[in-house]
C-alpha cells in the first residue's frame, strides 16, 4: 500500500471513472483549467478534454439544474460545489428536483448524479468555508449521503458513488484533505451504506464519520492510557445509515458518544442518538451523548479549536458515559 | 421573421384573421395549417372539460390555459421528435401537441400522481414543473448532453413573465448562452402571475433579457399562432444548426383564474378580461383559415365534433383512473433503497411496528 | 372568546402589528392585492397602504435578502414564502445571512425579521404544496422556529415573533387554517420558546406542533378510552426549545411519543429523543418512539392519508411506549 | 458622460495620462483631484502590505485587489455620507475611501473575526461578503428602505464580473427596476474569476443587462479613475432624485492572483497580466495630474510618504489585535439568547459537562 492524500486518492477516483464510464462528466467552479481549488480535479481537462471536464460560471443552482437535464440526456455528472458554504444556492434544485425526480417520474427517470461537496472546518479559513451541512441532505428524502474519512475509503466511496443509479451527496472533509495515509485504490470493499469499525473496544463507542473520526480515535487512544476501551465506528454513510452495525455497538458497549462537527440541534447526533434508542434501548446504560459544535455560527479562525469537537472534548464525554449510573 | 428582434412584436395574422406578413414563406401546407387549428380546438375543449372534472371534484385545483393555446400550439409544432420539451405547470396544450398522452398527464391534476406521471423520456416532455423556473436549468443542461452527442436536436422550456424574475432563469440563460446550446426559451407572457400583472414583475422587457446573455431575442403576438410558429421554427433551426439559443416573447393574455382556486374578481378588471377575450386565438385563426381558403366551415365543424369525442373519451379515462398503490408511497424513491427504508415500509403498510 | 381561524388570528395579528409598529413592513408574492393566496393579508393593504403593504415579483432569495437590507435601514420586515416547497429558493439567503448577520457583525447589526411560511399538508395540494421543511430552519444556528397549533397561539406567537429582535421563521401549519376554535387575541401569555401541556396525563406524553397537535389530542381520547392517560405537550417553539417541559413530561410519565410530518431521519422527532436521553435517561420506561412520515418524498394527494401520521398510528405507537419492557 | 451607455467605453483619461474627455465638466477642484491620487496610491501601499502580512503568517487567506483601484475608488469617492456601500469580499480600497477603519477590517483577514468587524451601520459600509452575489438583494432592500424614509440617499453595491452569473445578481437588478429604486450596481470586471476568464463566464455584456431590467447601464474604462468617479456620480445623482438604479460594468484587471493561496500560472498567461501592468491606474492617473498641473512631484511624494506612515501604523495595530475572547463565541448570535445555548456556554466554556 502506498502513501497517499486524499486529494490524490479522489482525483485517482474520478480519473478512473471519466475512464470506465464515457458518460461520465465532470463540471463545476475552476474545475476544469485549475483542477479545482483543492487540486482535487488536477490534470483531469488535460486528460479527458474540455467536453468531459469543464469549468462553469459561477452558478450553483444553475450547475445542479443542468446536472439533471444531462441525466435526462443520458449522462452520469459528478458535479463540485465549491465549498460547503456555496452549496446553499443549489439547494432548492437538490430538494426540490434531485431528491424528487426519480419519485415524481414514478421510477422512471434516474438521476445517476454525484454532487461533491468540501465540507467542514479546522483549515482556519474564512466564514463561509468551514461549514458542515450534512443534516440538510441527510434530512432531505431521496438522497443519499457519503462522507469518506481516508484515502481508501474517499476512493472506494466515490466509485461507488459514481456508479450509483441514485443521486448521491458526496461530503468531502476538507481537513483531511492533505493527510498522508497508507491507502488501496480500489472498488473492492464495503460500500455506501456499510460502516466500519475503525477500532475495537468494549467500554464505549464512539460515533463518527469524517474528519471527527481520527479525533476520536485519537481519544481512544487517550482513554486507552486510562484504561477504557473504546470502540470507534466510522458511519461512512449518513444514507443509508448502518443500523445494525449501530445496534451491535450499543448491544456491545452498553455506551455511545457521537461526535461532529456540524451544531448540535439536528445534527447527526440527534438522529444517531434516536436510532440507537430505538434499537438498542435496553442495552444502554448511559444515554447516548453528543460532542459536537455549539448551536451557533462557524466562528472565526482564532476561535475555532474551541467550537470544534477536541479530543478532550471526546474523552471526557466518554468519562461520563462510562462513569454513567 | 426578424421583426422580432428589432423591438416590433411579430405578427403574421391580424386579431380580425387577416393575413398580415409573409405566411407562404413559412411553407406549410394546407393539411399543416388546419392541423394547428385541430389541436388549438382540441386543446381548448380539453381545458374546458378539465374545469368541469375540477368543479365535480374529479380533478384536485387545475390551471386553466384559456387563451393561451396559439401560444402552446404554435411553439410545440414547430419542433421534431428528437427536440425535447421542459414545460412548466400550464403546457397541458403542448402536451398534445408532443403527443404525451392526456389521460396520464391528467394524474397529476387528479391527485394519483406527482408531475411526472407520463414517461418523461419516451414522450420528450419532462414532469410537470411547478416551482418556477427550476426547468430551466434542466433544459439547458439536456441541450448541452445533446450538443455534446452532436445530436441535432434543441430543448424547448417553457415559463411565465412571472418565473422570469426567478434566479434560476438568468443562470440557466447565461449558462446557454455562453455555451451556444440548443435551447429556445419560449416565455408565455400571460400578463398575469397569480395577482400580479406583468407591470409589477419587471421594468425590463422580458425579450430584451437575452442580449445581455450574448443570443437573440423576439417578441411576438403570442395570439397568432403562426407568428409562435415562425419565430420557434427560426430558433428551433438556429438551435439544431449550432447556432445558440434564442428567447421568444410570446404576449398573451390569461383569460382565466390562475387556478380553479383563484378568484381573479378581486385583483383584476373584467373590462381587461374582455377586451382581451376579443383578441382569441381559436378565432382569429379561424377567421384566418376561412378567409384565405386554407380550411372551409366543414373542416372547422368536424374539429369540434373530433374534440367533443376525443375529450369525451379522455375523461371516462380519467374518472376511471384507479388510485396507486400504498406500494407507490416508497417504491419509486431510490433504484437501490435503503434498507432502513424497507423497514420503514413494513412497519406503514403491513403494521409490522407493533 | 369568539369563535376564530388561525387565517383570521393571523390576519389580526399583522394588522395589530403593522398599527403598532410603523416600522414593521409585509410583503411577499401575492400579499398586496390579493391578500395573500390564503387570505391571511387580507385587506392589510387597504388598511396601510401599498408602501406598508406589497406585492413582489416572484423572487423568493431577493425577498429574504430584501428583508434584510430593510433591517439595515432601520425596518422591521415581516415577509411571507407563498409555500413550504417555495421556500428552498431562499435557503441561502437564510442560511448564509439571515441566520448569521447579528454573529458576524458582533452583534452590531440585528435582524429583527420575520419569514411567515404555510406549511404541511392534509390539504390534497399538489407536489412542493405539503411540504414540512422545519429542519433545515432548526438546524440552521441563529434563527428561531415557531410554528403555532391553535388561533390563539397563532396571534400571540406571530406577534412576539415580529417584536423578537432576533430573526423568526415562523411556520403556519396550513391544514389548520381554516379550523376554527376559540380564540382570544391577546399578547399576554407564555411566550417564544414555552411550550404547552395541551392535556394532562400520565401514562405517556404525545409532544408535537402544529397540525399534529390535534392528531395527538384525537389519539389522547382514544387511549382513554383504553384507560391509558395522555399527556400532550405542544413543543410552540422549536427553537428554543423548551426542555424543562421536556425534561418534565419524560420524568412524569417516562415514555414519550414524538409526532410530527417532516420525514422521520433527522426530522425534529430525533432532537427530541436526543433531548429527552440527555435531561431524563433515568426516569425512561421506554424508548422515545416517532411517528412521523417515513423517508420519502412527500405523496401524491391520493396517498397522503397514508403517508401522514395517522390518529391510529399516534395510538399504536403510545400502546407500544406504554406495553414496553 | 453618455457615452458608456451607447455601447462605447466611457473614458476620461487616456492610458498615457492624456485627457480625452470633457474632466472639466466634473467640475473637481485640484484638491479633490488630488485627493483621489492619495487615496489610490495610499489603498495600494496597503494592499502590497497585507500580502506581506500575509506571507509572514499575520494574516489569512488575502484577496489582493491591484489593478483595481480606479475602479473602487472612483466610485467610493462619489458616494456622500448617506449613501451606503454593499461589498463584496475585494473592496478594501472602497473602505479606505469610506473611511472604514482599516485596522477593524483587517480582523477579518487576521481570522480574529468574520466579515463584519467594523460597525458597518456608523461606517455606512456593510459587512464584508463572500457568497457572491447575494450582497446585491441587501443593497436592494437597503435602497428600498431609504426610498420608504424619503431619504436622498442611495446604495452602491460592488460585485465581480463573475458574481454577475448568479441569480441573485438577477433578482436584485430586477427588483431594483421595478420598484425604481436608489441602488448604484457597480461591476468590477476584472477579467477573471479566480481560474475563469470573463469569456466563459457569459457571452453577453454585463452592462448590457440593465435595459431588460429598464434601467440605463455604461461601461467604463475602471483604470480610469475620473470616468469611473464621472459615471457613479451620475448614476448617483439619479438614484438619489428619484430617477431609479444604475448598472456601471468598469473594466479593469486583476493584476495578482485571486488571493494569496492562489497560483494564476495555472492558468493564465505571464504576457495578459503584463499588457494590462503597463495600463496601471495609478500611473496613468499621475501623469495626468503632473500633465495638467493639478499635482507636482512634491505632492506624488507626500502621497507615497504618508502611505508609507500610515500603512506603517495600520501595520502595527494589526499585528497588536487581540485574540477574541471565547465568549464571542456564544455572545453575538441572538439578542436573546435561547437557555439551551446559555447551557451550552456553561458546557464548552466551564467545562461544566462534566
Ligand atoms: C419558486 C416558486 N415560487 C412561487 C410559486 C407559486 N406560484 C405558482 S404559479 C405562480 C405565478 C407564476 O406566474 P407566471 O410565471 O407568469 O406563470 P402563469 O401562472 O402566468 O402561467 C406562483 C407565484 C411557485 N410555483 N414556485
Ligand atoms: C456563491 C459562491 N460561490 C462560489 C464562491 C467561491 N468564489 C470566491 S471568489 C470567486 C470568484 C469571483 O469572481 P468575480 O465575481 O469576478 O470577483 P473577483 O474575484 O474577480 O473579484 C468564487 C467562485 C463564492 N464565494 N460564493
Ligand atoms: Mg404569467
Ligand atoms: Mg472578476
Amino acid at each position: 500500500m502506498a502513501e497517499r492524500t486524499m486529494v490524490a486518492a479522489l482525483n485517482a477516483a474520478l480519473r478512473d471513472a471519466l475512464a470506465a464510464d464515457p458518460r461520465t462528466l465532470v463540471f463545476g467552479e475552476d474545475v476544469g483549467r485549475l483542477g479545482g481549488v483543492f487540486r482535487v480535479t488536477a490534470g483531469l481537462q488535460e486528460g479527458f478534454g474540455p467536453e468531459r471536464v469543464f469549468d462553469t460560471p459561477i452558478a450553483e443552482a444553475g450547475i445542479v439544474g443542468a446536472a439533471v437535464g444531462l441525466c435526462l440526456a443520458g449522462w452520469r455528472p459528478v458535479v463540485e460545489l465549491q465549498f460547503d458554504g456555496f452549496s446553499y444556492p443549489a439547494l432548492d434544485q437538490v430538494i426540490s428536483h434531485v431528491a424528487k425526480y426519480r419519485y415524481r417520474t414514478r421510477g422512471r427517470v434516474e438521476l445517476p448524479l454525484v454532487i461533491r461537496i468540501p465540507v467542514g472546518g479546522g483549515i482556519k479559513g474564512k466564514e463561509h468555508h468551514g461549514e458542515s451541512p450534512e443534516t440538510y441532505y441527510v434530512h432531505t428524502a431521496g438522497l443519499k449521503v457519503v462522507v469518506p474519512s481516508t484515502p481508501s475509503d474517499a476512493y472506494l466511496l466515490l466509485r461507488a458513488a459514481i456508479d450509483d443509479p441514485d443521486p448521491v451527496v458526496f461530503l468531502e472533509p476538507k481537513s483531511r484533505y492533505w493527510a498522508k495515509e497508507d491507502a488501496e485504490l480500489t472498488t473492492e470493499g464495503p460500500g455506501i451504506g456499510v460502516a466500519r469499525v475503525v477500532r475495537e473496544g468494549d467500554d464505549c463507542t464512539l460515533v463518527s464519520y469524517g474528519a471527527m473520526v481520527h479525533r476520536c480515535l485519537e481519544a481512544a487512544d487517550l482513554l486507552a492510557g486510562e484504561g477504557t476501551s473504546c470502540r470507534v465506528l466510522d458511519l461512512r454513510s449518513l444514507v443509508p445509515l448502518d443500523l445494525e452495525a449501530l445496534a451491535d455497538a450499543a448491544r456491545w458497549t452498553g455506551r455511545v458518544v457521537v461526535v461532529h462537527e456540524a451544531p448540535r440541534t439536528l445534527g447527526m447526533g440527534a438522529e444517531i442518538a434516536a436510532r440507537v434508542m430505538e434499537v438498542a434501548f435496553d442495552h444502554l446504560e448511559a444515554p447516548v451523548l453528543r460532542v459536537t459544535a455549539p448551536d451557533t455560527p462557524y466562528p472565526p479562525a482564532a476561535l475555532e479549536d474551541r467550537w470544534l469537537p477536541s479530543v478532550e472534548r471526546i474523552a471526557a464525554a466518554a468519562r461520563r458515559a462510562v462513569g454513567y449510573g | 421573421m426578424d421583426a422580432g428582434s428589432n423591438g416590433e412584436t411579430l405578427r403574421l395574422i391580424a386579431p380580425d384573421g387577416e393575413p398580415v406578413g409573409d405566411v407562404d414563406a413559412l411553407g406549410l401546407g394546407e393539411d399543416e395549417l388546419r392541423e394547428l387549428l385541430r389541436l388549438m380546438v382540441l386543446a381548448r375543449r380539453l381545458d374546458e372539460e378539465c374545469l368541469a372534472l375540477q368543479r365535480q371534484g374529479e380533478l384536485t385545483v387545475y390551471p386553466p390555459f384559456r387563451g393561451q393555446e396559439a401560444a402552446q400550439v404554435g411553439s410545440a409544432s414547430a419542433l421534431g421528435p428528437e427536440d425535447f420539451v421542459f414545460p412548466s405547470f400550464r403546457e397541458l396544450a403542448a402536451a398534445l401537441v408532443r403527443g404525451v398522452d392526456p389521460v396520464a398527464y391528467l394524474e397529476y391534476h387528479r391527485g394519483t400522481w406527482h408531475g411526472g406521471p407520463y414517461d418523461p423520456l419516451a414522450a420528450r416532455f419532462a414532469p410537470i414543473c411547478v416551482p418556477v423556473a427550476t426547468q430551466l436549468p434542466h433544459a439547458v443542461g439536456w441541450a448541452l448532453g445533446a450538443k455534446l452527442d452532436r445530436r441535432e436536436a434543441c430543448a424547448l422550456a417553457y415559463f411565465g413573465e412571472g418565473s422570469a424574475s426567478e434566479g434560476d432563469f438568468h443562470e440557466a440563460c447565461n449558462l446557454a448562452g455562453v455555451w451556444r446550446l440548443p435551447v429556445v426559451f419560449v416565455c408565455q407572457n400571460n400578463g398575469w402571475a397569480i395577482s400580479v400583472p406583468a407591470e409589477l414583475q419587471t421594468a425590463g422587457e422580458i425579450w430584451r433579457r437575452a442580449e445581455g446573455y450574448g443570443f437573440p431575442g423576439v417578441r411576438v403576438d403570442g395570439n397568432d399562432v403562426l407568428a409562435v410558429h415562425a419565430a420557434t421554427r427560426a430558433a428551433v433551426a438556429r438551435a439544431r444548426s449550432g447556432g445558440g439559443p434564442t428567447l421568444i416573447e410570446a404576449m398573451t393574455y390569461r383569460l382565466g383564474p390562475h387556478s380553479t382556486a383563484d378568484d381573479p374578481s378581486r385583483y383584476r378588471d373584467p373590462a381587461e378580461v374582455e377586451r382581451f377575450a376579443a383578441l382569441d386565438p381559436i378565432e382569429r385563426y379561424r377567421a384566418f383559415l376561412l378567409r384565405t381558403g386554407a380550411a372551409d366551415e366543414a373542416f372547422v365543424e368536424l374539429c369540434a365534433k373530433e374534440a367533443e369525442e376525443r375529450v369525451a373519451e379522455i375523461r371516462a379515462a380519467v374518472v376511471a383512473l384507479p388510485p396507486p398503490s400504498p406500494e407507490e408511497l416508497f417504491r419509486p424513491t431510490f433504484a437501490r433503497p435503503p434498507a432502513a427504508l424497507e423497514r420503514q415500509r413494513a412497519e406503514l403498510l403491513e403494521g409490522s411496528d407493533g
